[in-house]
């Protein structure tokens, strides 16, 4: 069956991910289909958009750290010029290893994402034609984008900060003045006094 | 540069008191007219700050009338123009690029995040405080300053220099352990450049009490002779990547 | 499509047609910087006479710029939430995106059109920056960006409380106002910007942002435990506090106020009552300390004393005069506003602290001051004001003139009294509003039909009651007459009482602030009634000190003089609440407190 | 090492060169580098090396509030803000239910016209400038520069706008302004034709543009190429037509299509877009004082305002291509995770590997600049 634009699109776009085990779709938006899937069955989805219903278009890859459920959630965007639906393909695959399969073999820009996202979260992904540093390389910390990573707690012990002392400063300090609320206490949650007692 | 031993060294330090020949300065006081007069700026867009040095360099701003202009290579550069936050990576750059300007130079920082940090005060990726690793001759506040205000700011430059004021690149190498040392806790210990900044400041006279110290024994201990420089940058071990279209 | 062929491979000689703009103007601008924009975002200015301290802007600021500093000299008034603080700004951090502007409650802090600020190394203090009306550099520059109406991010309309219509309300005493749902709970806490004004306001010191953020986060047992860290009448505060709070409220500079009483009734209210104990007794201590604490008084200033000692291991007894304790909350405050089950709760939570609540005890009757001395360490008056004032007119001696809070406490204890058929009511507070608004519950009740006058030296909007209940009187029928002084009762022939005289008054106070009125006798009015009630203050009856002791107490205008922390010139006597310091809940909650902390630290001291 | 180890440069004895390629070169568009081998003239092979501009956006965003990041996102890309602007705000609004006033969706429109014209004039003068050809720089600035006259004049801000805000837009028109925007687009729809002579049907350029950097329809759909860039490849797509968000579905414009692919293809399709900008603001501006009403849907507190827990992905049409966030709340007061995909994320590190290796040395810039790859966008 192949797809096009004028027959009944989301019923024949439903019909053909039925062929998928274990697929949940719905649609967000006229233009937004989302669908959640098994990892293992990732491939075949993909391989079924792009080879049946004219998915040429891998807009993007995105990845998602939830650390409670211990697990990464990676998101495919994949558009097609021709039905004009962005079908959003959601999987969870666990956080150890942390290794999962690149789509490179179908979708060339995949390579980009799939570099990017080992980068910044950690993520292997086997069969992707260079997971070597782009941007970070001069980073030797953890993955950054990890949730694990405190990104502000790590500034702020890094580097050290202006100390302005102005004269209007010094002026009101001799006043008995001064400041009160630096910006940094403010972004800090408040102590519970019942945390104190116990 | 094995030549460098033959360059006169001038100095710079004016003689103290008034006593002297009325006309010992002018010579100083003309070369000082003629630096500020025609400044080169490095042509490196290293922040978002630069995409108000187009419309400040061009028509409409025309920084050429004051004898300002885009230089491309860092050899002929007087100006460094440091347009906004600084990543870790280009912090290294500058760095490098900085050294191999020939004095006097200056550096223009503009933006707030060459000052504290500015917007990306919470990122991992930026240096925050431009002053610690290099000495900074001016600052234009804004994010990102106006062209109008990087055209005052070079002009109040312009009369620092022609004041004798700006000379704020001897302190690179008067404290170069100093900016040797914040260097060091950034990139880490094993950081060295290309340049000998140390060498340069004894061959110039402008050793200070805090050339050398703490951070510059670190940098002996761990520097490794340069080598006669090859033209590689291991491009053969990165995979050749030309995608065929199938 | 395009207009350009792609087969037309151009021609060199067209970019000649150039040559064209030879010897035009040139576009260059002027070197001097030009004048920027209307709205341009540059440099901070800040109107320190709008400014009152909030740092609101402090927290929208996304790069961690602004510092407050706190300036000596400036006006500091917690009552009015002002700080004698100012935001300073670092313009190394500062991106000129302007969103403290648009959120600034008082709407003081605009952008400049100023934008130009060069410095060298050393002068590098120079950007950091106490913004003031005089901009940057003190030159003139015409404000940019500052707050427009329709680009406020401040809410300041507050959630309206829902409430039975003046039909529905006036023939019963059930609650009146409904208390908010989830919904408008969460959307009112919303509107908070946490500057706590509120908590530098209350005479308790509540802490009313936390709580009001616990319960925008959902988190209604944080936000009771938050409440109950300094209040332990907090079904009663969260129904009839006089709020100071909400009149500090830095939304209220040009809005309405966050509704932070209604947000305290609605987290009591939402959390389960034995939860509810369960937090408020958290921090107890187990061991007893194994002093003995008397209290004269079962009302706030008692209650919370009570409370906070027995949390701290002390033996506490709380001795009332009347049958059920509560003070002036349950006596003097009237069921539709303050439900008897509500203060029930709050007293549950007292009593097990471990405060041991003996009621229908009278000192000097049933047991001596001496007695109490004898078997406590330390003994509390918080007697409270239980005497209702006489306006002493002519005929007020009449058996038909009532004092308010006796008609109060009667109707509260469920006494059978004549309902009058038409009363007049001299004066304009809380009290005088409760007596109006009861009495016409009780006509309608029983006669159909509401007949209450409200007379009032003040005009209307100088009333010392709350404005809500002024509005709510008279949706209920009830004639609110201003400016009018009582000069005497109109009696009959037969001794009856038919009126009630008053003159206009012109002015309430002399030059010197003094209360002396002046009347104007053309404006007479007689207001016919069969009833006149006075509802003019309170007083407190020390009659129970008996002689000895009230000549051995210092005083001080009627009131005994107390210290700071509430001790008397007797060293084993402490006095706290409305007697002390005027009528007022929360008050006498903070009174309490600060009672107790001195209570305990002599007794600790002692034990030593 | 001292001055007297400094030794000449060994050359290695053959055609072979390796060389940096920014990222201080006058002929990188901002601060990014490419390492690429020539042999003699020609590229044998290239690699991109990004990263000289990360911020951590993404992790910046997870720590700051909602309304916060607004001031953060147009610095995504800096000469074309307002789409990042607009396209996060849409995120925040499919998320949150919010229903953008009709007139703040007009003003919307005016501004991505507006920035993406800015834009184009300013990738015109790069290209030009790569081919030695300065002047069309120093007009399309000069003229640029009128634009942000227009944006100062609007949102306080010449190049950062920060106006649009979840819920609408932070302002109303000052008065007289679609006035002053009419002047200018006329001022500027009377430079295009010098442009035509200068550059478009300059011969010098078209030669020195045809055939390099080129891109067949497969190859541009192969590599997820956007835009102007894709378009210059004969496929008919614009996600302001195709996919429409705000009004652009009640605007009547035409999406330029060319067939061959090459820089001068990329070059006429920016052109011919300039055109349909100035027709859809010439739109925009004929409708604007008809559309009344607010400007902003009322928002909550910016410091006590949750999004439900929901992910969304929303895309516009950038100067540059297609521009897409993938923003996910856990219902908190700040982004879970936000995911800013650039268009030129795909085409200046793939994209613009393939097409220079093989290219010469010389046309290395004019490839960069004809994909009007971002380099802030990559980097993020």
């Amino acid at each position: 069956m192949k797809l096009s634009p004028t027959s009944n699109l989301s019923a024949s776009l439903e019909f053909l991910l039925q062929e998928i085990s274990g697929l949940r779709s719905q649609w967000k938006s006229p233009r937004r289909l989302r669908v959640d899937l098994q990892a293992e069955t990732l491939p075949a989805l993909i391989e079924l958009l792009k080879g049946r219903a004219g998915f040429v278009h891998l807009s993007a890859i995105s990845c998602v750290d939830w650390p409670a459920q211990n697990e990464f959630e990676l998101v495919y965007h994949l558009w097609s010029y021709e039905v004009k639906v962005l079908v959003m393909a959601h999987i969870r695959i666990p956080r150890d290893p942390g290794i999962y399969l690149s789509i490179y073999d179908l979708y060339r820009p995949a390579a980009f994402f799939e570099r990017d996202i080992h980068e910044m979260f950690g993520l292997f992904f086997e069969g992707s034609p260079d997971m070597g540093k782009f941007i970070l390389t001069e980073w030797d910390g953890p993955p950054p984008m990890r949730k694990e990573f405190d990104g502000e707690a790590w500034v702020m012990n890094q580097f050290d900060w202006q100390d302005y002392q102005p004269g209007w400063l010094k002026d009101i300090e001799a006043k008995g003045g001064g400041i009160t609320t630096r910006p940094e206490d403010v972004r800090r949650d408040k102590p519970k006094p019942w945390d104190e007692q116990s | 540069m094995s030549t460098l031993k033959n360059i006169p060294v001038v100095s710079h330090e004016k003689p103290s008191g008034g006593t002297g020949n009325l006309l010992a300065n002018v010579f100083d006081e003309l070369m000082a007219f003629c630096r500020s007069r025609s400044l080169f700026m490095l042509h490196y867009c290293t922040g978002c700050g630069a995409i108000e040095l187009p419309p400040a360099m061009t028509s409409r701003f025309d920084m050429e009338r004051l004898g300002i202009q885009p230089m491309v290579t860092p050899r002929q550069a007087d100006i460094l123009l440091v347009t906004g936050y600084v990543s870790t990576k280009t912090l290294k750059r500058i760095i490098l690029t900085y050294e191999q300007m020939n004095s006097p130079k200056y550096v223009i920082g503009i933006c707030s995040c060459t000052v504290n940090g500015g917007m990306y005060w919470q990122s991992y990726a930026t240096a925050k405080k431009l002053n610690d690793y290099l000495p900074v001759d001016m600052y234009i506040a804004g994010c990102m300053p106006r062209p109008e205000a990087v055209i005052h700011g070079l002009r109040e430059l312009m009369e620092n220099i022609k004041k004798g004021e700006s000379d704020n690149w001897r302190d690179y190498y008067r404290r170069y352990d100093h900016y040797l040392g914040n260097q060091q806790r950034l990139f880490g210990e094993n950081w060295q450049t290309p340049t000998d900044i140390i060498g340069e400041a004894r061959h110039y006279d402008l050793m200070g009490p805090e050339t050398l110290g703490p951070h510059t024994a670190l940098l002996e201990q761990h520097q490794t002779p340069l080598k006669p420089f090859e033209m590689t940058l291991g491009l053969a071990d990165l995979p050749v990547r030309k995608d065929e279209p199938r | 499509m395009s207009d350009i062929d792609y087969k037309d491979r151009g021609s060199l000689l067209n970019p000649l047609k150039s040559f064209a703009f030879f010897g035009r103007p040139a576009v260059t601008e002027a070197i001097e910087p030009r004048p920027a924009s209307d709205n341009y975002r540059g440099f901070h200015v800040n109107d320190w006479t709008k400014c009152v301290g909030c740092s609101t802007c402090q927290k929208v600021c996304d790069n961690a710029a602004i510092t407050m500093v706190r300036i000596p000299g400036l006006i500091a008034d917690p009552v009015k939430g002002i700080r004698d603080e100012r935001p300073a700004i670092d313009y190394g951090r500062c991106c000129w995106c302007g969103l403290c502007v648009d959120i600034c409650p008082t709407g003081s802090l605009a952008l400049s059109r100023e934008y130009v600020h060069t410095c060298v190394d050393a002068e590098l203090d120079s950007y950091f920056v106490l913004p003031d009306s005089s901009g940057m550099h003190g030159q003139h520059f015409e404000k940019g960006w500052a707050k427009t109406a329709d680009a406020d991010l401040v809410d300041l309309d507050r959630q309206k409380m829902p409430e039975m219509e003046p039909e529905q309300r006036i023939g019963n005493f059930a609650e009146m106002l409904l208390g908010y749902d989830d919904q408008q709970a969460l959307l009112e806490a919303s509107r908070c910007v946490q500057c706590g004004m509120c908590h530098d306001a209350c005479p308790t010191h509540m802490h009313a942002p936390e709580y009001i953020r616990a319960i925008w986060e959902g988190k209604l047992e944080e936000a009771v435990a938050w409440i109950y860290q300094t209040n332990p009448f907090a079904h009663i505060c969260g129904r009839v506090c006089t709020r100071r709070c909400e009149d500090a409220c830095s939304i209220g500079h040009r809005g309405e106020p966050i509704a932070i009483r209604w947000l305290k009734r609605y987290a009591m209210d939402a959390v389960p009552h034995e939860r509810v104990k369960q937090i408020a007794l958290a921090g107890k201590v187990d061991t007893p300390t194994g002093k003995r604490v008397a209290i004269i008084g079962g009302g706030p200033a008692g209650l919370t004393a009570a409370f906070d000692l027995a949390k701290k291991g002390h033996a506490v007894t709380v001795f009332e005069a009347l049958a059920e304790p509560g003070g002036m909350t349950r006596w003097g405050i009237p069921e539709y506003r303050l439900p008897y089950d509500r203060i029930d709760r709050d007293i549950d939570v007292i009593r097990s602290a471990g405060v041991d609540i003996r009621c229908n005890v009278r000192i000097g009757q049933d047991i001596t001051l001496d007695q109490l001395r004898a078997g406590h360490d330390a003994v509390l008056l918080a007697l409270g004001l239980q005497q209702g004032r006489q306006t002493r007119i002519p005929h007020s001696e009449h058996e038909k003139v009532f004092r308010a809070v006796d008609l109060l406490n009667k109707i509260t204890a469920n006494e059978p009294f004549d309902v009058p058929h038409c009363a007049v009511v001299i004066g304009g507070g809380n009290v005088a509003m409760d007596i109006a608004r009861s009495l016409a519950r009780l006509q309608k009740q029983q006669y159909g039909q509401v007949n209450v006058v409200v007379t009032a030296l003040e005009e209307q909007q100088h009333f010392m009651a709350d404005p809500d209940e002024i509005k709510e009187a008279l949706e209920e029928g009830i004639v609110i007459r201003d400016q009018c002084g009582p000069q005497g009762c109109e009696i009959d022939a037969a001794g009856k009482l038919v009126g009630l005289k008053t003159w206009k008054v012109l002015s309430i106070f002399d030059e010197n602030k003094r209360f002396a009125p002046r009347y104007d006798e053309a404006g007479e009015t007689i207001h016919a009634c069969d009833t006149v009630i006075e509802a003019i203050g309170q007083s407190a009856d020390t009659s129970l000190l008996g002689d000895t002791l009230t000549e051995a107490l210092e005083w001080n205008r009627g009131r005994i003089k107390v210290d700071a922390d509430g001790r008397t010139s007797e060293a084993w006597l402490w006095s706290a609440g409305d007697m002390v310091n005027g009528p007022d809940v929360v008050h006498a909650v903070a009174d309490g407190h600060r009672v107790a902390t001195s209570i305990d630290a002599v007794l600790m001291e002692q034990k030593k | 090492m001292r001055p007297e180890n400094y030794q000449s440069v060994n050359h290695p004895p053959s055609n072979e060169f390796e060389l940096f390629f920014g990222p201080n070169h006058p002929g990188i568009e901002g601060n990014y580098a490419l390492k690429v081998r020539v042999n003699g003239d020609e590229v044998t092979s290239a690699r991109a090396d990004g990263g000289y501009l990360h911020r951590g956006f993404e992790k910046l965003m997870e720590g700051r509030l909602w309304i916060q990041n607004i001031a953060l996102v147009p610095r995504i890309c800096v000469p074309d803000p307002v789409p990042m602007e607009v396209c996060y705000s849409l995120a925040i609004e499919e998320l949150g239910g919010i229903e953008v006033p009709e007139r703040a969706q007009w003003i919307r429109v005016m501004q991505l016209e507006l920035s993406r014209i800015a834009a184009h004039l300013f990738t015109f003068g790069g290209h030009a400038a790569t081919t030695g050809m300065y002047t069309p720089m120093f007009w399309g600035i000069a003229d640029r520069d009128l634009i942000l006259d227009l944006f100062e004049e609007l949102s306080g801000g010449r190049v950062y706008h920060i106006f649009n805000i979840p819920g609408g837009v932070r302002r109303d028109l000052p008065p007289g302004y679609l006035d002053r925007v009419s002047k200018t687009l006329d001022y500027i729809e009377s430079r295009l034709p010098d442009y035509d002579n200068l550059l478009f049907t300059n011969k010098v350029f078209v030669h020195r543009a045809t055939g390099v950097g080129v891109l067949n329809q497969e190859q541009a759909l192969e590599w997820a190429v956007t835009g102007p860039n894709l378009r210059a490849t004969g496929l008919d797509f614009d996600v302001r037509r195709d996919d429409p968000y705000l009004v652009y579905d009640q605007i009547e414009f035409d999406v330029p299509v060319e067939q061959a692919g090459d820089a001068w293809a990329r070059a006429l399709v920016r052109r011919s877009e300039l055109k349909e900008s100035l027709r859809i603001l010439r739109q925009v501006v004929a409708k604007l004082p008809s559309v009344g009403g607010p400007i902003r849907a009322p928002i909550p507190n910016p410091l006590a305002w949750n999004l439900p827990a929901g992910d969304v992905y929303t895309r516009v049409e950038s100067s540059k291509g297609e521009l897409a966030y993938y923003v996910v709340s856990n219902g908190g007061d700040k982004p879970y995770r936000v995911h800013v995909r650039g268009p030129s994320a795909m085409h200046a590190v793939q994209v613009l590997e393939n097409l220079v290796t093989g290219a010469r040395i010389e046309d290395v810039a004019q490839i960069m600049f004809s994909l009007d790859a971002c380099p802030p966008e990559v980097d993020r």
